[in-house]
Parts: structure tokens; sequence; C-alpha cells
């Protein structure tokens, strides 16, 4: 896209998207939403950055490499937290749990909110994925 | 020594995958190689035979159903030392014959690997081991029926080997449903299941029909008889052994074992399956003689006279008393060694003279003497002349006819034995009594010694059996009185 | 609670997380060896699982600190035991194999996402096995299907695209079936879990008769989808044909039998083997595997194509087990289970060996394998093994599960079926013995064919001769796993 | 033909899913049997045994975590293969 | 009967479920497939999540004073679903990804014109 007014009207309203949806992560167990809406926000906004960035820019930020890295090492956190905590509920070793904290703060719900984030920055850079691929055939 | 009787059945077979791997070339050590191995078997079942204290061997017992278990009685030791006989005259033939054929290498390691099958045949105690070995039968013969890999014969030993799996499925079918009855199939003298006591008499008949028919593939029964004459496309020694005396033997001696030693005889008579297989059998014997007439090609005719003559031996089986049953495992020893014997000389023509049919052996007999006296004596005693051996067995054949009051069966015999005259007899008219005058000393052609030998011993040993049939006889009467 | 207990769940993560990892590792050789570690060690795993089952029976594991119906548990028998055995030591066998065979149909780039991909389809495949709960089946199932999928299309030629396309768009259907099958369960039980789906099936089964014959008739269909039953097989023939073979493999000799498995657990465990065999649901499953033994059998004969026939003959074996399976009484689904297992070795052994096969000689057609047992051997002696396990001639593994379909067939009365049987293994010796025949017999085909000139090297056919040497092994001593397998369908 | 089939087809098949249907409990029944000891434990417990509040989240993240996992599964094999099938900058190799 | 009537939403759903199926038989355009394959995954959703419905509660959000047990909806539907339509969506992705691929190879997206130009 061409225009100067896309573009600046882009680099404005893109941080208040991604504000949005990281707000929308951090209260995923507060209100309604969760990782996945909050991912797809925030996957929209890297989607318009790269819309309004494309002519300008040779490569718009995020590279194939950084997008599979980001991808594969969060699954992993992901994967890794919740399986430490199937493992320690469901074999009963024993091992130390993480608080549940209070209703209703951010700090709460005892691992909610790191797997909510986890699986934020999937969703993110899988929408960000399918955008990019279906759009250039090449991220 | 119960072991010792596994060792005629796995010895050929390793001699075999041996003689394969090692690094054997020239011609004369190879025959040497096959025929210690099969002299070697022969004693081993001699041994056998010495101590004959009935030995048992469970090779390994898989479950209640899947356990290979090797038995020797009467009728095994019977199969197995004919078998193992014939397979040694056999191999000396074939040293000859074989010459012209080429590939010697893989013929005798398949040669000495169905010996061993055959007679694991001949040995298996119980049904299963009889199928495993039925079924492996077909895969080592397979490659001696193709042997000349021609495209005819790809095609004949594809129909082999869809017949043969087809027989094959049927007695699997057959097994499963036995095991609806009874449990242990070993095989006993007066037949497991009229020790079982009654069962309902419809699947019996259907169990024994599948059988019949699963076996009698091998056995060359019509309708299920064409791939017989199709597979002479195989060398002479093969099909000699394979159609005179391995495969279809192995069939009627299946046959023998599942009714009498699986079903027995009463069991047999209580439903009316035999009378579904008389018909069968009779057809069989008929047809065989009358296409064995048409045929021209001089193989081909004693295939279909094999088909007919195994059709006797069935009889035999399925009468269901002493005396046909001893009739039929006479003709089961004696059309062996008589058929053996037409198929060495016919192969010997072939191989000398190249000469395949009727109407180009005019006046043979003249070039080759021997073989073609041979041949004579040979029809004349498969006819069954006295005092040929063909005529003790016909003989027990009608009794047993005739003791059932089935006199139909009688003139069945008699109708074919006509016509088994009408096409062997011109066979020997064209070959002695026709041709052009012979004024100049015609060449004398008869085959080396390495093939004529055997054929003069078998035709020698077929009068013997004619004239002092009581030693094999009286031994048969045993396994008769043995099973009924 | 004793250690082994954690297995299972530590099996699923040790695969996922490696797959996780595999993207981001740049070294091929790596990402291989990596992969067939995770493979083997959850192989180890689901050895000791399966020695904690036979000591202390089945158990169930509930995945976080909640327990059923509220949480999401794992249950372990027998059944599921054996199985992950089974799954990870093929699945260990084709990743080895596929190690020396990729590189020539898969490029280059794509290698480690390919090894991603199978490492998820696997674990995927272990959770429908374990789970005991129906909605986490599913999410299993939608996983193996994406990533099943994927494996077929990641050698991108345009027949692969079309098959890829057409294998997900029906096997999303299937899914979307099995998901509408739990719907209704869920609406007239409340649960999720099988075990208390089926305490209150108990009580509401004559109030939702035909609800729960239709939530089970679409099971059957979704799942049959899955497993290419035989009407709704179409996807299959073209995916295993085109796929890698590693892929194919797999596929054959894995994916579809996970399905039959969860498809065993709804009927035993989930509806209970009573409740299934007042509905006729199970009679149109023995007449659609008979009909498929035959069909398969069929079209194989007329095939071409190497790869192409293989497939339809899994056709044909999928329908020897929903055959046995409609059977409908135990030795039925004891011999479904067992012929689960053989035509898992069988299958994937042929594949692989096919795979061996077009690569040396270039070619994909059945016609112009003349004389290939002279050039390859050893690769013809594995396929020997297999092609006669699959005729079903004794001493083969194939050879039992047939006689075990004809014990069923005899226990459940319904002796007709011996035809079929008999039948299809006729026809089965119809198109697997002319190749062994063209390529060790006859005259033009082996002439100026040298020998041992087209063989691999003998460590690339490891995987496949300790496949064969499976076959003949449990063809030979079946007792032990027959016992097991009657145990499993027994402890369900 | 093709499209009279389908049609065929799908009205049996909807059919059939209506018979199951008019069978099933009342829309929006508070007595149906879905709304059982499973949804009221959930309803009930779920803040004090997760602490969200928003009970949703609280399954699907805490009771039935294994299901999301599951989920984020499908999202990363879906991404995988179309990287795999679409990715130009693999072509070339 | 009456209880289709009464099960309108579940009734709505399934017949939108027929919809879908037959737009996923009877077209031959792959996208006008993957569209049919999307609407029955929604009818699917739609029908379970009525499931889940009960007539004037509020949703399982627990904002102020808790109401009791009988004071909401019954949650499970719902968070099912939420898992249920992830999955739809990244099977669409991979679906419309192969689709396009599809079009690089054959130059249309008609399976009729597909299946004659096919490969085999």
């Amino acid at each position: 896209m061409k225009d100067e007014i896309l573009r600046e009207i882009g680099k404005f309203i893109i941080p208040f998207i991604q504000m949005f949806g990281i707000y929308v992560i951090f209260n995923g167990h507060l209100s309604p939403g969760g990782g996945f809406s909050g991912g797809t926000v925030l996957g929209v906004s890297l989607i318009l950055h790269r819309l309004t960035e494309e002519p300008h820019r040779a490569s718009t930020g995020i590279s194939e490499k950084a997008v599979i890295g980001f991808m594969c090492f969060s699954l992993m956190l992901y994967g890794i937290l919740k399986g430490y905590s199937f493992i320690s509920g469901g074999g009963e070793l024993g091992l130390l749990e993480i608080p549940l904290g209070t209703p209703g703060r951010i700090l709460s719900g005892g691992m909610l909110l790191p797997l909510n984030i986890a699986v934020g920055v999937i969703v993110c850079f899988t929408i960000y994925t399918f955008y990019t691929l279906f759009d250039k055939g090449e991220i | 020594m119960d072991t010792l009787i596994f060792f005629p059945v796995l010895f050929p077979i390793a001699a075999a995958v041996v003689f394969n791997l090692a690094p054997i070339t020239t011609r004369t050590s190879r025959n040497r190689f096959a025929a210690s191995v099969v002299i070697a078997n022969f004693l081993l079942v001699l041994i056998l035979l010495g101590s004959l204290s009935l030995p048992e061997f469970r090779l390994i017992q898989i479950n209640q159903i899947l356990d290979i278990y090797f038995k020797v009685d009467k009728l095994g030791m019977l199969f197995g030392l004919l078998v193992s006989f014939l397979w040694v005259c056999t191999a000396f033939y074939s040293f000859e014959y074989m010459k012209h054929e080429g590939r010697e290498k893989s013929f005798l390691t398949f040669f000495m690997a169905t010996l061993g099958v055959t007679l694991g045949i001949a040995f298996s105690g119980n049904l299963f081991t009889l199928y495993l070995f039925y079924e492996f039968l077909t895969l080592v013969t397979f490659p001696l029926v193709i042997h000349n890999g021609s495209r005819e014969a790809m095609q004949v030993g594809r129909k082999y080997l869809v017949y043969s799996f087809f027989g094959a499925a049927l007695v699997l079918a057959g097994i499963a449903l036995l095991y609806l009855i009874g449990s242990d199939f070993s095989f006993a003298g007066h037949g497991v299941l009229s020790a079982v006591g009654t069962v309902n008499n419809d699947l019996l008949l259907y169990i024994y029909i599948l059988f019949f028919i699963g076996f009698g593939v091998k056995a060359a029964v019509v309708p299920l008889h064409s791939w017989l004459p199709s597979a002479m496309v195989a060398p002479t020694p093969v099909s000699s052994l394979l159609h005179a005396v391995a495969v279809v033997k192995s069939g009627v001696f299946a046959l023998t074992r599942v009714t009498y030693y699986i079903f027995g005889a009463q069991v047999l008579r209580s439903d009316n399956s035999i009378y579904f297989a008389g018909v069968l059998v009779a057809l069989t014997i008929l047809l065989g003689s009358v296409l064995a007439f048409h045929q021209d090609n001089l193989k081909k005719r004693l295939a279909y006279s094999t088909i007919s003559q195994l059709g006797y031996i069935i009889l035999g089986l399925i009468l269901l008393n002493r005396d046909s049953l001893t009739g039929g495992l006479m003709h089961l020893v004696s059309h062996a060694v008589i058929k053996i014997t037409l198929f060495f000389c016919v192969g010997a023509i072939m191989y000398m003279t190249g000469k395949k049919t009727i109407h180009e052996i005019k006046g043979i007999g003249r070039e080759m003497p021997v073989t073609m006296w041979c041949f004579s004596i040979a029809s004349v005693s498969l006819i069954g002349i006295p005092p040929s051996n063909g005529f003790v067995s016909k003989w027990y054949l009608a009794l047993g006819g005739l003791h059932e009051n089935r006199a139909i069966f009688v003139i069945i015999l008699l109708t074919s034995a006509i016509f088994t005259a009408a096409y062997l007899i011109p066979i020997i008219i064209t070959a002695f009594f026709s041709g052009e005058d012979d004024k100049q000393p015609v060449p004398r052609k008869d085959p080396p010694k390495n093939m004529l030998v055997p054929i003069i011993f078998l035709t020698v040993l077929a009068v013997l059996l004619g004239l002092f049939p009581n030693f094999v006889l009286d031994f048969i009467k045993e396994i008769a009185v043995e099973v009924i | 609670m004793a250690v082994e207990a954690n297995f299972p769940l530590l099996i699923l993560l040790i695969l996922l997380i490696s797959a996780f990892m595999m993207p981001v590792i740049k070294n091929i050789r790596t990402v291989k060896l990596f992969s067939l570690s995770a493979m083997l060690l959850s192989l180890v795993l689901s050895v000791f699982t399966f020695k904690h089952v036979s000591r202390a029976g089945t158990f169930v594991y509930k995945v976080g600190h909640f327990a059923a119906p509220w949480g999401i548990e794992l249950k372990i028998g027998y059944l599921e035991s054996i199985m992950s055995i089974m799954f990870t030591f093929i699945a260990a066998l084709i990743i080895w194999a596929s190690f020396y065979s990729i590189e020539h149909e898969v490029k280059e780039k794509n290698i480690g996402l390919y090894y991603t991909l199978c490492g998820l389809l696997i674990a995927s495949l272990l959770g429908i096995v374990y789970s005991n709960d129906i909605f986490n089946c599913f999410v299993f199932i939608e996983i193996s299907s994406i990533a099943a999928s994927g494996i077929v299309v990641v050698k991108d030629n345009k027949e692969n695209i079309k098959a890829a396309l057409k294998y997900l768009i029906l096997s999303s259907l299937g899914s979307g079936l099995v998901l509408m099958g739990i719907a209704f369960l869920y609406s007239v039980t409340g649960n999720l879990n099988m075990d208390y789906i089926h305490q209150e099936l108990v009580n509401v089964k004559d109030l939702y008769h035909n609800t729960l014959i239709i939530s089970l008739g679409l099971f059957t269909v979704g799942l049959g989808v899955k497993s290419a039953m035989f009407p709704v097989h179409i996807w299959l023939p073209d995916a295993h044909t085109y796929a890698p073979s590693s892929s194919s493999a797999m596929l054959s000799a894995l994916v579809l039998k996970a399905y039959i498995i969860l498809f065993i657990k709804i009927v035993f465990r989930l509806y209970g083997i009573d409740i299934v065999n007042s509905m006729p649901v199970l009679d149109i499953v023995l007449v659609t595997g008979a009909a498929g033994m035959i069909y398969g059998s069929i079209m194989a004969i007329l095939q071409k194509d190497l790869k192409r026939m293989i497939a339809y003959s899994s056709v044909a074996q999928i329908g020897y087990i929903f055959f046995g399976m409609g059977l409908g009484n135990f030795l039925g689904f004891v011999a479904a289970v067992f012929h689960i297992i053989s035509h898992a070795l069988t299958k994937s052994a042929l594949f692989l060996i096919a795979g061996n096969i077009i690569h040396q000689t270039h070619s994909k057609e059945i016609g112009s394998l003349k004389g290939i047992g002279i050039e390859m051997p050893v690769t013809m002696g594995v396929f020997i093994a297999g092609a006669l396990s699959m005729v079903g001639i004794p001493l083969f593994i194939g050879f039992n599960s047939k006689w075990n379909f004809a014990l069923a067939i005899i226990d459940s009365n319904k002796i007709l079926f011996i035809a079929v049987l008999v039948a299809s293994s006729v026809l089965n010796a119809v198109y697997y013995l002319p190749i062994i025949i063209n390529g060790f017999f006859g005259e033009e085909n082996i002439k100026d064919k040298v020998f041992r000139s087209k063989e691999k090297p003998v460590q690339v056919l490891l995987p496949e001769l300790i496949l064969a040497f499976a076959i003949v092994y449990f063809g030979i001593s079946s007792k032990g796993i027959i016992d097991l397998i009657t145990k499993s369908i027994a402890g369900l | 033909m093709k499209k009279i089939l389908s049609v065929t087809l799908t009205i049996v098949f909807i059919g059939i899913l209506l018979f199951a249907l008019s069978e099933c409990p009342e829309f929006g029944n508070i007595s149906n049997p879905a709304n059982n000891y499973v949804s009221h434990r959930y309803i009930d417990q779920c803040v004090k045994d997760t602490g969200a509040i928003n009970i949703i989240t609280g399954i699907i993240l805490d009771y039935r975590a294994f299901d999301t996992f599951g989920e984020s599964i499908v999202l990363f094999a879906a991404a995988i293969s179309v990287i795999v099938v679409l990715n130009k900058s693999r072509e070339q190799v | 009967m009456e209880r289709l009537i009464t099960n309108y939403y579940e009734t709505a759903s399934i017949i939108l479920f027929g919809i879908g199926f037959m737009t996923l038989l009877i077209h031959n355009n792959l996208i006008k497939k993957i569209i049919g394959m999307n609407i029955m995954d929604t009818s699917i959703f739609l029908f379970f999540i009525a499931k889940g419905y009960i007539s004037g509660k509020e949703a399982p959000i627990i904002k102020g004073a808790y109401k009791g047990v009988e004071g909401y909806i019954n949650p499970v539907p719902t968070a099912l679903m939420l898992t249920g339509i992830v999955v739809a969506v990244s099977v669409t992705a991979f679906a419309l990804a192969l689709t396009i691929k599809v079009y690089d190879k054959y130059g249309t997206i008609e399976l009729n014109e597909i299946l004659e130009k096919g490969g085999d």
C-alpha cells in the first residue's frame, strides 16, 4: 500500500492495538478473553504493521527464523510448564505448587497467566505466519 | 531315537540350502553331492523302518492348535519309503537328462528340498503339520514346474500356484471348522471323530467336502485337474516325479489321512459325503481316460492317464472297506512305479530324438528297443493284464466294489481299463510295427546307461511286484486292518 | 502411586517437546538422530509401562490436579500398553529407515519440519490410544489428521497436493461426525469421561435408545472415514500412493490403526459390548468389512503401480479388521487386534521395501520389476516375508491372524463368512505372488540381470530386516501375544 | 445425477439426525442430564480450585488444560504444515 | 416431533449442518467445498453450545457476588467449543494453503478439471 496516510495512522494505532491485545492476554483468567483472543489481536497488529510498512522497507521486521523460533520456544515453555503441573498433579509426587493467589488480582490463578502469555505468543505468530504465507508465499 | 524321525525331513532341506550356497562348480561334483544326499536319506528312512517302534517327535508346539508334530505309522512309512526310493532312481535319471535342460544347480536344489517336504507330509503326525507341509510342497515344487522359465512355463506356474492355494485355503477352512468339534487332531487309527462321538452330520459333510476338494486339487480330481496336464511343460524328471509320485500322491496320501485317520470309516458311512465324492471320482476316472485318448503329445497323454489312475486310488479310498483300501494303496505303489517308468521312457525318447508326439515316433521301437520294451511292459501292467502288478491292485479294487455291492464302480473300472488299453497300445504299435520298412539297419539310439539303468530297474521292479505282490500286499493289509 | 504411572504422559511430553525443538535445529543429521532417540526413549518407557500394567493391572492417571470427571485422565490397560509399544517400535523403525530414503523424496529444507510432523503425529496417535476422555480424543484426532496430511504433502508434486487435500477434507468431515456424536452423548449423559459416560448410559439407555444408536453410527462412520472403512476409503489409495514411502508406511501401519483402537475403546468402554450388541451397528460394520476385503483385493489385482497395489491391499486388510470387530463376539475383537499388530508389521515392511525398490529401479510399475529378485535379493527376501504373511502362509504372522479370524467366525456361528475369508486370501495370493515370480524366475525376466547389482547396503536394510524377523517370529510363537490380547480385551 | 444423489443423501442424513434429536432432552431446560454434578462442581469450585473468576478460562486452562495443550499443538501443526506447503523460500534447493 | 420445535436451536443447527454437507458434496470449487466444511463445523459448534444453555442464566464469569450453582449456564460446552473453534481454524488454514498450492500446480480450483488434468 503506497498510502502515506495509512502508514502514519498505522504507526499511530498499532501500539494501542498491541496494548489491547496484551491486556486481553493478561486478564484472560479474570474476564472474557485469554491467550487465544489476545494472541489474535496481537497477530492482527503485526499484520497491519506489515501491510502498511510493506513497500518502504525491503523486509518488514520479523524473519522466518524468528517466527519459527518464537513459536517453538513458547510452545516448549508451554509444554514444560504444563507438563510440570500435569506430572506434579497426576503423579502426586508432592512437587511444589504455584500459589493460586487471591482471585481477581492479575497475579493470581497459579500458572494461568504465564500459560496465557505463551498461548498468546503462539497464536500471534501463527496468525501472522498464515497471513504472510497466503499473501506472499514467504515469511 | 524319536528325534531321528525329524532327520529325513530336515536333512534334504538343509542339504539343499548348503548346496545352493556352497561353491560347487563342476557338474560331476554337483551330481555326486545330490546323489549322496538322496541315497543317505533313503538309508535314513530304512533305519526308521528298521526301528519300527512308531517313533513320535513334537518339534514345536506354538499353541494348542498350531503344533508341529511328527509320527511314523505304517502308512506314513509306506509312503515315505516309496518316495525316497523313487527319488533315488529319479536322481540318477535326471543327472543325465538335465544336461540338455540346463540350470541344473537350481533344479537339484529344489529337487532335494522337495524330497524333504514330501517326507514331511509322509511323517506328519497331525492335521496341521500335514497342512503346513502341503503348503510348503506347493512353494518348493513351483520353481521345478517353471524350470525352463519360458513364458508358457510362467503361465502354467501361475495356474499351478492359484489352484494349489485355492485347495490349501479350502483345507484351512476345513481345519478351522473341525475345531468346532474337537481340539486334538493327531492321526489315530480308526479316526479321531469316531472317538469324539456324534455331531451333526451336515457339518461333517461340509467339512469332508472341503477337505476332499482341497486335497483333491493336488490329487487332480475333476474338475480341478487341469493344472496337471498343462504342468507337463516341466522337464521330464520333474513331471515324472511330481506328477507320478510327489505332488499327486501327496494329495492322495493326505486324503487317506483325512478319510481314515481323522474321520474314520464309520463316521463317513453315517453321512453321505461318500456319494458326492464318488460322483467326482467316477467322473475323474472316465474323463481322464477319455481325454487321454485324444492327446497326441506323449507326456500329456500320460498326464491324463495319471488323472484317471489317481481316480482308481481315490475310489479305493472312499469305498471304505478293507479290500478297496488295500487295492487303493496297492495301486498307489504300483502306479507310482509304472508311471515313473513310462515317463522315463518318454523322457528318454525326447532326450535322444527330441520327438514329443505319437505320430513322430513311428518305428522308434527299432531305434530304441530297450526303452520301448520297458515302455510296453509298463503299459501292459498299467492296463492290468495279469500277472502284472496293475492287475493285483485293480483286482482288489474290484473286490472292494463288489463287497460294497456297488457294481457300478466295477463297470467303471472295466471301461476305464479298456480305455487305458486303447490309449496305451497304439503307442506301442506305432513304435514297433509302423513306419518305413527296415531294410537298412537303423542306428541304435538307446539312451546312456545313466538313464537306461533306472528304467530297466524300475521295469523289473514292476514285474516283480506283479509276480510276488505279497510282500507289499501284507504290509498294506496290516494298514487296512489298522484303520478299519 | 508408582513412578511408572507417569510414563504415558511423559512419553507424550517427550515426543511433543522434541517435536517443538526440531524446527529450530539447523543440522539435518542432528534432527534425525534427535527424533529417533526420542522415539526410542518413548519405546523404552512404553515397555516399562507395560511391565507396570502387567504387575499392577489397569491404572488411571489424572492429567493435572483434578480427577475425572472434572479433569482429563489417561487410562492405561493391557491394550493401551501393548499398542503403545507397537506404535513406538514401528515408528522408530520407520524413522530409522527414513534416514536413508527421505533425501530422495523431500526437499532438504523441509526435512526438519517432516520429522516435526512425524513426532506430532505419533504423539497424537498415542494420545488417542491413552486418553480416557472422549473430547480429548477428538482433539488428538484433529492433530493427527493435520499432521498426517502434512506428511503426505511434504513431497510437493501435484498429485501429493491433491491427495492431501482430499485426505484433509474427508478426515475433517469424519472428525466433524465424531464431534456430532460426542455432542449427542454429552447431551444425554453430561459427561465426557468414557467410564462416567458408561455409568450414565446404563441408566438412560432405554430412554434415549435411538439417540445412542445414531451416535454410535456417527462414531462408526466418522472413525471409518479416517481409518478407510470400505465405502469411505476413497482418500486412501491416492494418499498412500503419492506420499513418501516412509509416510505411507506410517499412515498405513499406524495412523489407520489408532482410530480403530479408539473405536474398540468406544465399543467396549464407552458403550459397553452389551449395549452395542443390542444395536444393529456392528452388523453393518461386518458387512462393510467383508465387502472391503473382497473389493480391496480385486482393486489391488487391477493396479499397475506397486505402491497403489499395496495401498489397496491395505483397504482389504482394514476390511479384515472391521470384519473381525463386526462379528461382535469376543474372539472377533481378539482377532481384530491381533490383525492390527500383524498388519502394522507387514504393511510397514512392504511399504519401506516398495520405497527402496522404486528408488533403485526408478520405476513404480509392477510390470517393470522383472528379475528384481536377482538384483536386490535381500530386499526381495523381506518382500517375500511380507507377501507370504499377507497371503497367509503358515509360520508367518498373517497366517495366525487369518486363523484367529476363522476361529472367531466359527465361534459366532456365521460359518458362511469363512467363504469370504478363503476368497480374499486366494485373491491376496493372486496379486502378491506374481511379483515374486517375476522377480526370481522366468528366463527372459532374469537374463542379463546382475546379482545384487541394485542392492542397497545392508545397514540401510536393517530396519526392514528387523520387521521381517518380527513377522516370522510372531508367526511362529504367537501364543503369548494372543493371551495378552485376550487379557487386554477382557480388561477393557 | 450427482446432484440428486447428494441431495437425497443429505436429506436422509438430516432426517436421521433430526430423528435422534427428537429424542434429545429439551433445549434450555435446567433439569437436563447435561447440567449435572460435573458442571455444578465447575461452577462451584472453580474460583477455589483455579483462582480464575472466568470459569471458562479456568476450565480450558486448568481443569481441561490437556485439551488446550492439544489445541495449541493443532495450531502449531497447522502452521508447520502451511510453512511446508507454501513457503516459496523453500522452493529452490 | 414437538420436541423438534422446542429444540429449535438444535434443529436449526442440524439443518445448517445439512446445508454445509450439501455444499461440500455438490460444489466442484474447492474454496466452496472448504466453505461448506466450515459451515458444517460451525453448525456442530452451535449444536454443542446449545446443549449448555440454560434459559435465564448468565454467562459463567463470577462478577461480583457468587450467584450459586443455579446462577450460571453450563460452562462445559462453551469451553469445549473454544477448543473446537481453534481446531477448525487451523484445519481451514491448512486446507486453504493446499488450495493455493493446487492453483499453482493445476491452474484451476475446479475439482472436475483437476481430476481430468489429474496426475495419475
